[in-house]
């Protein structure tokens, strides 16, 4: 198979979550958004590590890895967030200002 | 090694860290300050009593600091820095004698005499360090307690923008400076005072001992501080109290023309000279334009006592920058001529300043009225002799130092121009009349005529008073009548520097 | 594929493992003591991190050669060399003064939900701590992209829990902000290095860097592009300016020992993963990302500093300081270009500025963190602190003087003039007058709070511990706790050392083959 | 490989998917039956009922198909298919016997088997969570809960086969199975057999579908044909768990003559590991959801991690 | 047919049987079942009275626990895989082993840690 087909998909999924990172409002969709990122990563490693052949596997041993970190990255997320939400019943990002710098000079 | 130069160095540091110790009361802290500065004193005048004239170095120190940044702690004098460290060690034992009586309030006088302890160790440091790094480490080291001495103790209203505005100045010239000298670094591996200015700019192109002199020159010239990079110095001078005003324009000043004199011209001769015709020409400007404020002031109902003589510095500073930008041995002698006379004479005006504004609790011109001969004769006659001597007067401190100053402008070294020059000698020249009639107008304002303004204290000189100016008053005598003892130990370490014979 | 992986080096990764291991102890220790036998973890965490500390002697002694372990034949995954020790010594003494700042947080026993809202559970702090320190010290060691990976989540993601864990909505705030941004970079980080990897066919750094050199001219965009997302990833560990955004806000809402963590062993490890991708894998790419990162470090302290300006807040002030110190820190990479090939002589620099950078600042976060008990987190807060901790108020003093770089801060002096060296060796003129105006305006806000020290307390102002009675009468001292006098005293005293002897640190700056 | 043969494995596979189940039902109602000294289904195919399950799935091709107002449609409907699809696909990595008689060997079979058997639980809580009903949601949760919790011993246990056969390939480690595998890998298979079970939510572990308390869990709203393949989807996926214990742990086609009638004795290790599947059924009471969860993560996670230190142990010593 | 791809092909054909499998049986439902919706019928079933409320009610945290629980276990338990394969491999052995070993315990320990903070207990 040709290398480009999953490259191309890989960029793909990156570009959807990149946009998805800086469009969304809500926490869980950005969320959704990195792990989409990360499934780019792992497409392009297993890939690279096919084309190359490499014999020690360091792109499928990566992509492991980064499966871990994915599912470490949502489990903490999902976390973080739900204690966001218990603490002020929303988990839009905009709406979370109370550490922002305020306009008339800070805190 | 020099175990002595070490210590008129370290001194003031040591007295600094005894007022650190728990439990130093307020008298104490007054007698360490003095204490500690006498020693340093002591310490100058035993070096300047063994001091050899010639050329070179003497009571060297050099030991590896920090082989890594290729700095080293290295120490020494000759002939160019001991008049100036004397004059320093001199100037803050006054300061020191000056406030077992005087200190402003505004914080603990443990801290007040700590602070100006360790702005000694700076200045003294400065004037003995033969290492670029040690040299800009000491130049710093002011910084902070200046700035703490005028934003705590200076006087309320002006403090914290003039403290801040003299130490951003400052740290932003310095800061540049320091890119000079690592420039330098780069070009020729070593930071060595001594070593760089026998090599006269070799191993450095001409673009790089531009842009090094550029580098350097312009913290310097903050420093001086040069006409117009001088506006930091009227703000911190009216508001800082008066030992920091003393300090400031008896000492801190002449770290600027000393580090012109010791690394930029010597060490950069090339770069002298491409810049050499523009340091004139600031310098000429500075005098001329000082003068002109100061007579601006005079009019003014607002002018303050304390800022005419900052603006007078600021003449008298271009004096020394004429004199070193003829690169002439003479020229070079004036401005460290200028240098010590200034050191002396401002330092005893702003003694005054300090005095008449404590008597009347105010200095400005317009609030003050004359009469002072009538009221205060001593102080008024003091006064007198300062702006007299500050004017130039043959026979005083500031005489010897613009003469040599202009002299050398009138044959400026080699590759200068001659025209050019002259031209700056008289436009120099007139500036001279300018400061007569200013200082000769302050005079008149302050202690001649009917008595007016504010009452009066009525007081005179007193006791104290005449302790911390008796010195001053007679060392301007001595410099102006018998110059030629200072000129003697400048002199050979001039030529050596300057690369003639 | 016969070869021998399995030859370890225990030594060489003793200080990794002691931090692991001692954390997995403070996890069961923490599960199965009860009550008031619970104020054993701090030390236990203690003890961790100096046992950490303890192999590096040898390690020292050992000479120049390097060490490594997990060996292939295509590099060792982990090598300890003199830059290894450096970082790693910064990274635990740094985690060191943490904890020893965080004792008087940490609520030692007693019930879930117990004690008030500003404390922490002390088993899970201590133990997300070290855990995070693991992934820190063994990022110092790693040779090649997937140790560096896995390393700095290890980092990671206990530093999000470490900021989310106080329960109240600043923290979890705090968290959301510093995780979204920072898994965010991790998989641009990760993206980058997939292309690299791809594009060289190799994960170990040196390897990379052979691959780069001899790289088929129709990968260069690939494997470019991969270096500079890479590259972005660390960018945003060290929050540089613009990937700077989560910084201000996390640390406001962290706890502050936690704010000190993230500001100086995070931020230590990042430069260290930063020095290893650029100084080794990227080192033939040198001419594209120096300028990028001269700029970048430019914009960085620029911003930082303006920003710092702005602030009352402690902490948030704090913050974009340490925004500005990355700046200064970016520095000598922006200089790469200069040097060519041989970055050896530039990049030390920000090893040694970090070091410095390290004590002065856990010095002002210790200071911070007796203020913020005794009164409040604003710099206003700090006023008149001479007259109720003289020790404390000139040891800050000092600190705020060491960041701002004059006398008598000196260390803090010979860190930026090492910096400036660097730069100016490098020929990058341009790059060194904006850090000189930097460092000016820098200046500004530091004396500003300096002056405040040894201000005279507005009335009204809810006193310091050691409060006047009526006609002077001092009426007693709340003594400071003693966690935070040792702390204090630590950094001081290293601080005091390295303006003596800078040497010390500088040493960095002469050793040959630092990067290994 | 020719087309041929590939369709040849194809429609035996199905043949295969068709098939079993429907006999391990019939054995089911049977057994269950004698054991509660009943006699099942009798009437159907007139030889001991045998034709039952075909006629039920006459009758449940005939019934209305019924979508609730409130739910969400399109995945309602889906999720039968969800449920039943990945059962069929495993079935293609299983060796039944010597000499390639397997479908098509995966490489990394075990990780394939255990991966594609997760997707199953999916269809559970797709239909749990599209009824809009809260019975069926709280048993979608409760199904998704139960995998979570039996997947990880599953795994480790596979991972001690793994670690002794040197192999994540089925065939491969079937190849390397030698009869004290058995009292070796006992643990695991126990620990492995039992997390199937509870994967598959079969009794004791239906907490998913406790009839009643959550009347049927997911299924709730169900009826006609996709309940069926529900139905179906229960079958096959005992069918695939015993057929992966068998193969894993019990030497699949290993035996007697195994080089003839190999694929017999895998036929009948599964058919016997089924028989115990009913056994346990019919003996034990429900098992609580917090017992569930208890028994998987205090129980069995440490049994199985125990097992992979005594394999790894035993493998370096000898 | 052959090698990596082609396994996977294979495997995607049998994907694609099983959905023909699943559509047929549908198609062939749809002919023989007769279509009578009424009201009662489409009403969520709860027992025979009339529902209440919405479907979709609030779930337990708990649930979430264990996925939380379920995803670091299972994506850690994956590394156990390639290990199996090779830890007995010449050049590998006891070390191997015990590293493992060191890896299982960290798991362990999560779990010790997970039960004894009562994540694993209904109250």
């Amino acid at each position: 198979m040709h290398l480009v087909y999953p490259l191309v998909l890989a960029v793909l999924l990156f570009g959807i979550g990149l946009y998805g990172v800086l469009a969304r409002r809500n926490a869980i969709l950005v969320l959704m958004s990195i792990e989409l990122m990360l499934n780019a990563v792992n497409v392009n490693l297993v890939a690279f590590d096919m084309y190359l052949r490499d014999t020690l596997h360091a792109g499928q041993a990566l992509t492991l890895f980064v499966i871990t970190i994915a599912a470490a990255e949502i489990g903490l997320g999902l976390a973080i967030v739900l204690m966001v939400f218990r603490n002020r019943a929303t988990a839009d990002i905009p709406d979370l200002r109370e550490l922002a710098e305020h306009k008339e000079g800070s805190v | 090694m020099s175990v002595v130069l070490i210590l008129v160095v370290a001194a003031p540091l040591l007295g600094a860290a005894l007022l650190l110790l728990p439990g130093v009361g307020d008298r104490a802290a007054r007698l360490i300050g003095v204490g500690a500065t006498a020693a340093a004193l002591v310490g100058a005048v035993v070096l300047a009593c063994a001091f050899r004239r010639g050329r070179g170095m003497r009571f060297e120190t050099d030991v590896s600091w920090a082989p890594s940044l290729g700095l080293r702690f290295h120490l020494g004098i000759d002939g160019i820095s001991l008049p100036l460290l004397v004059l320093t060690a001199l100037l803050t034992l006054l300061v020191a004698v000056h406030s077992l009586w005087n200190i402003p309030p505004g914080g603990s006088s443990r801290a007040f005499v700590a602070l100006f302890l360790l702005l000694e160790t700076g200045t003294l440091g400065t004037f003995a360090a033969l290492d670029l790094i040690l040299f800009f480490l000491f130049f710093e080291v002011v910084l902070v307690p200046m700035y703490f001495l005028i934003n705590r103790w200076g006087s309320p209203g002006e403090r914290g923008p003039a403290s801040y505005k003299f130490i951003l100045y400052t740290l932003l010239g310095s800061a540049v400076m320091l890119l000079g000298f690592l420039l330098i670094q780069a070009k020729t591996g070593t930071f060595d005072m001594v070593e760089l200015a026998d090599r006269h700019g070799a191993g450095m192109s001409h673009g790089v001992q531009v842009l090094a002199f550029l580098a350097i020159g312009l913290g310097l010239a903050v420093k001086v501080p040069m006409w117009p990079l001088h506006t930091w110095l009227p703000d911190a001078h009216t508001a800082a109290p008066t030992a920091g005003s003393v300090l400031l324009a008896g000492v801190l000043l002449k770290m600027g023309t000393y580090g012109l004199i010791r690394i930029a011209v010597p060490v950069l001769p090339e770069g002298a000279e491409t810049f050499a015709p523009y340091l004139a020409a600031f310098g000429v400007v500075g005098i001329v334009y000082g003068s002109l404020v100061c007579l601006a002031l005079l009019r003014d109902p607002d002018g303050d006592l304390k800022r005419v003589i900052a603006y007078s510095s600021v003449g008298h500073m271009g004096f020394a920058l004429l004199g070193i930008a003829t690169l002439t041995p003479q020229g070079v002698n004036g401005a460290l001529f200028v240098n010590i006379g200034h050191g002396l004479v401002t330092g005893l005006l702003f003694f005054l300043a300090g005095a008449v504004k404590d008597r009347h609790g105010t200095a400005l011109l317009g609030r003050l009225g004359g009469g002072m001969y009538g009221r205060t004769p001593r102080l008024g006659a003091l006064v007198a002799f300062g702006a007299v001597a500050g004017l130039g007067l043959p026979g005083l401190a500031g005489f010897w130092g613009e003469l040599l100053a202009m002299y050398g402008a009138y044959e400026p070294g080699a590759g200068l121009s001659v025209g050019g020059y002259r031209t700056f000698l008289a436009i120099a020249g007139l500036g001279t009349v300018l400061t007569a009639a200013y200082l000769l107008g302050l005079v008149r304002r302050l202690c001649m005529g009917p008595a007016g303004g504010e009452p009066a204290a009525g007081v005179d000189v007193t006791g104290p008073e005449l302790v911390v100016w008796t010195p001053l008053v007679a060392l301007t005598l001595v410099a102006g009548l018998w110059p030629a003892t200072l000129l003697a130990i400048t002199d050979p370490a001039v030529r050596a520097l300057m690369g003639g014979s | 594929m016969p070869f021998d992986v399995q030859s370890i080096d225990w030594l060489a990764i003793s200080p990794v493992l002691a931090v692991a291991v001692a954390a997995l102890v403070v996890l069961l220790a923490d599960l199965f003591l009860e009550g008031a036998r619970k104020a054993v973890l701090p030390w236990l965490t203690l003890a961790g991190l100096g046992a950490g500390l303890v192999p590096l002697l040898p390690l020292r002694a050992d000479g120049d050669d390097a060490r490594g372990t997990f060996c292939s034949p295509s590099g060792c995954s982990y090598v300890v060399t003199d830059l290894t020790l450096v970082v790693q010594l910064v990274l635990l003494g740094s985690a060191f003064v943490v904890v020893l700042l965080s004792m008087p947080m940490v609520r030692a026993g007693g019930a879930e939900g117990a004690g008030d809202s500003s404390e922490v559970p002390g088993g899970e702090y201590h133990f997300l701590l070290l855990s995070s320190v693991t992934g820190a010290v063994a990022l110092a060691g790693a040779r090649d992209l997937l140790t560096l990976v896995v390393a700095l989540e290890t980092l990671s993601l206990p530093a999000f829990a470490l900021v989310g864990l106080r329960r109240d909505g600043r923290g979890g705030e705090a968290a959301l902000k510093f995780f979204l941004l920072s898994a965010g970079a991790t998989a641009v980080l990760l993206f980058g290095v997939s292309l690299v990897y791809g594009s060289t066919g190799s994960v170990h750094l040196a390897r990379i860097a052979g691959e780069l050199d001899r790289l088929d001219p129709k990968l260069t965009h690939v494997a470019a592009t991969g270096a500079v997302l890479t590259m972005i990833g660390f960018a945003f560990k060290v929050a540089a300016v613009p990937f700077h955004a989560w910084a201000p806000d996390t640390y406001r809402g962290a706890p502050i020992p936690v704010a000190a963590y993230l500001s100086v062993v995070s931020k230590t490890a990042g430069f260290a993963g930063l020095l290893l991708v650029a100084g080794i894998a990227f080192r033939p790419y040198a001419h594209l990302w120096g300028p990028a990162l001269a700029v970048l470090a430019a914009v960085t302290m620029t911003a930082g500093n303006l920003a710092a300006l702005r602030q009352t807040d402690a902490v948030r002030l704090l913050a974009w300081s340490s925004i500005a110190q990355s700046g200064y820190v970016l520095v000598p990479f922006g200089t790469a270009a200069g040097h060519g090939e041989d970055l050896a002589d530039t990049l030390p620099a920000a090893v040694a500025y970090l070091a410095v950078y390290a004590v002065m600042n856990l010095g002002a976060f210790a200071v911070v963190t007796l203020v913020a008990r005794e009164r409040g987190g604003l710099v206003a807060d700090h006023r008149g602190l001479f007259r109720a901790h003289p020790v404390a108020a000139l040891a800050m003093a000092f600190f705020l003087l060491c960041l701002a770089g004059i006398p008598p801060g000196l260390a803090g002096l010979f860190a930026k003039v090492t910096v400036f060296q660097a730069v100016i060796g490098a020929g990058t003129g341009w790059l060194a007058v904006v850090m000189a105006v930097n460092v000016v305006i820098g200046l500004y806000y530091y004396l500003a709070w300096t002056a405040q020290l040894f201000a005279v307390e507005a009335p009204g102002m809810p006193s310091l511990a050691r409060s006047e009675g009526p006609g002077g009468v001092r009426t007693g001292t709340a003594p400071m706790p003693l966690p935070l006098v040792a702390a204090l005293v630590l950094t001081g005293v290293l601080g005091v050392l390295l303006s003596v002897a800078p040497q010390l640190v500088l040493h960095v700056l002469t050793v040959p083959g630092l990067l290994g | 490989m020719s087309v041929l043969d590939v369709c040849l494995r194809l429609v035996l596979v199905l043949g295969a998917f068709l098939v079993l189940p429907l006999v391990i039902g019939q054995t089911e109602h049977k057994v269950m039956a004698h054991m509660q000294a009943r006699v099942g289904p009798i009437y159907a195919g007139a030889f001991h009922g045998w034709a039952q399950l075909v006629a039920d799935g006459v009758k449940f091709a005939q019934k209305e198909d019924i979508v609730p107002a409130g739910a969400d449609r399109r995945v309602f409907k889906l999720a039968p298919a969800v449920a039943l699809i990945p059962y069929f696909v495993v079935l293609i990595a299983i060796p039944i016997g010597p000499n390639g008689f397997v479908g098509r060997t995966i490489d990394a079979g075990i990780v394939f088997v255990l991966a594609v058997m997760g997707v199953g639980v999916l269809g559970s809580l797709m239909g749990g969570w599209a009824s809009a009903n809260k019975y069926s949601l709280l048993g979608g949760i409760r199904s998704a809960a139960q995998l979570m919790a039996y997947e990880l011993p599953m795994l480790l246990a596979a991972a001690s086969v793994a670690m002794a056969a040197g192999t994540v390939s089925l065939p491969g480690i079937v190849e390397g199975f030698e009869w004290w595998w058995l009292p070796w890998q006992a643990i695991g298979g126990v620990v492995f057999f039992t997390a199937g079970l509870a994967e598959i939510q079969r009794p004791p572990f239906d907490m998913p579908v406790a009839d009643s308390e959550i009347i049927f869990g997911a299924y709730t709203e169900y009826t006609g044909l996709r309940f069926a393949l529900f139905l179906l989807s229960e079958y096959a996926g005992i069918l695939v768990v015993c057929a992966l214990t068998t193969v894993l742990f019990l030497g699949g086609w290993h035996g007697p003559w195994s080089d003839s009638v190999g694929w017999l004795w895998t036929l009948l290790k599964i058919g016997v590991l089924a028989f115990v599947v009913i056994w346990l059924r019919v003996s034990y009471p429900r098992l609580r959801e917090d017992q569930l969860q208890k028994l998987a993560w205090t129980t069995l996670v440490p049994l199985a991690l125990g097992q992979l230190v005594l394999t790894g142990v035993v493998k370096v010593a000898t | 047919m052959e090698g990596y791809y082609g396994t996977y092909a294979l495997v995607g054909l049998v994907l694609l049987v099983a959905s023909a499998f699943v559509a047929v049986a549908f198609v062939g439902g749809r002919l023989l079942r007769p279509s009578v919706p009424t009201h009662e019928k489409l009403t969520t079933y709860e027992c025979g009275v009339d529902p209440v409320g919405v479907g979709w009610a609030q779930v337990h945290i708990r649930y979430y626990l264990y996925a939380y629980l379920y995803v670091i276990f299972a994506v850690d338990a994956i590394y156990l895989f390639p290990w199996a394969t090779v830890f007995d491999a010449p050049g590998f052995g006891a070390t191997t082993l015990v590293e493992m070993f060191v890896f299982v315990g960290f798991l362990a320990t999560g779990l010790l840690y997970a039960w004894r903070k009562g994540v694993l207990a209904w109250t």
